[in-house]
């Protein structure tokens, strides 16, 4: 899987691209707090968009950046969720923890 | 429709192989002809329980995975077995949001997961022996 | 480049599964990132030698196919193993054109195909016993 | 697999799309030999264009439907090979038997 990032002033914007399981969970973590920590990022929003597959090592991975970026009082979002997605997504709880938006546009209004 | 097939593939416990068991499982169950939905539902079923068995059943050992598939009356039987740690307290580990893992990321939703999408859950473990995971999804007929 | 790993797949011999057995192995066979000949190659030659198992080894009874593949170096090893009549004349049956079968409209190029297409190719038969068809193809780095 | 038919004169261009393996071939064979009865078609064109794998077991379909109109001083011809296909054609001597040609209006003029 990918992953790829822009900058909207403090927001980071994530994207990911391909099939995020346990496997690709490993890769992209690191990725993403480098990132983080670059850019000093306050915001999140992670784009599925291009997320052909998820599985509960997703939902580690999300809430594990969420936790780093709580510390310093940032907030994170979700947008382009798939039907599969949005399934785990609520069945773990996550939505209510990190909201979820249909498009980018609305995301980084709410941030 | 009474199609009857059996496959059963043994692979390292790479977690690389991951993909691998998700698209094999997927071929094998596409003789039912299921929906893009049903089908999600199954790779996600087994990529859980087989990543449970890499980094659980396993964790830096090396050994193998084994998922047997029966299709009988339009339904897939997906059993995913290791030869690992195996589990102490079943009914602990299905809880929704209990992992044993926390510090891995590890979200606790895995059993919960394979519950929701699949029709049937089964676990049989034995401490130091393994765990095998018995799934079954019911394809509407179309 | 010297990424191990292994696997094997068994199922039963119905001709509906020679395109499992090619998904599968063509799966496995993408982690060494080969072109799309390479790949077209490899699942050309295990459809040969599954279907050989099918028809030439088994014929109407039921039984079981095992594929098994080891990844090494950058190679890719396929051993596909029948536990049907096996084969009495292996000299004559790897000869271009020759089939046991000419009512079947086979064309008797089964074997020169997996010769052509993989890099080594190694048959072990014994009457009444089975036969294993081991295919061995290196994988360009890129 | 999938195998359709369209008429020009007593040409019947066989159209195969997907896999060819000895579980297709076996499928394919009866509606083939069914078309060319019902049809009364003398000769014969595969157009491969849409055939995404083949293996040996083509080759016998193909030298099978060419024997039975070959009794009728029928002729075959194949357009539209990919690589692949190419290299087994070859290797098996069919070029020698039944022509191969780019594209379908090369193969009707030919006809
Ligand atoms: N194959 C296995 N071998 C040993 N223990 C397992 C196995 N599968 C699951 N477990 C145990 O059950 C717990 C819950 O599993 P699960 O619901 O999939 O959540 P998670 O994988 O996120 O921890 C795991 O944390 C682990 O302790
Ligand atoms: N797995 C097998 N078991 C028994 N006999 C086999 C097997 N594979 C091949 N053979 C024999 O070898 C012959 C040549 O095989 P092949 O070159 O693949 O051509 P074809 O399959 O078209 O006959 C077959 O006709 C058959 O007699």
């Amino acid at each position: 899987m990918e992953v790829t990032f822009k900058k909207e002033g403090r927001i980071l914007i994530i994207t990911m691209v391909g099939e995020l399981d346990h496997h690709a969970a490993n890769v992209i973590r690191d990725k993403i707090d480098r990132e983080i920590t670059k850019t000093s990022a306050k915001n999140l929003i992670f784009d599925l968009k291009q997320l052909t597959f998820m599985d509960s090592s997703g939902i580690g991975v999300m809430l594990g950046r969420y936790k780093l970026i709580q510390k310093l009082d940032g907030k994170a979002c979700l947008v382009h969720l798939s039907p599969q997605v949005s399934r785990i997504v609520n069945l773990s709880g996550m939505h209510k923890i990190i909201p979820a938006y249909n498009n980018l546009h609305q995301a980084l209004e709410k941030m | 429709m009474n199609v009857q097939n059996h496959m059963s593939v043994t692979f390292l416990n790479k977690s690389s192989n991951e993909s691998f068991a998700r698209v094999v499982v997927a071929a094998f169950a596409a003789q039912l002809d299921p929906t893009i939905e049903e089908l999600a539902d199954i790779k996600t079923a087994v990529s859980e329980a087989v990543t449970n068995a890499i980094i659980h059943g396993y964790d830096k050992k090396e050994g193998n995975i084994t998922i047997a598939c029966t299709i009988i009356n339009g339904c897939i039987e997906v059993c995913v077995s290791d030869q690992g740690r195996g589990i102490e307290d079943v009914a602990l580990a299905i809880q929704p949001l209990y992992t044993s893992q926390p510090e891995m990321e590890r979200s606790g939703m895995g059993f919960t997961v394979m519950e929701t999408f699949m029709n049937k859950l089964e676990i049989q473990s034995e401490k130091n022996k393994g765990t095998t995971v018995r799934m079954v999804k019911q394809i509407r007929s179309r």
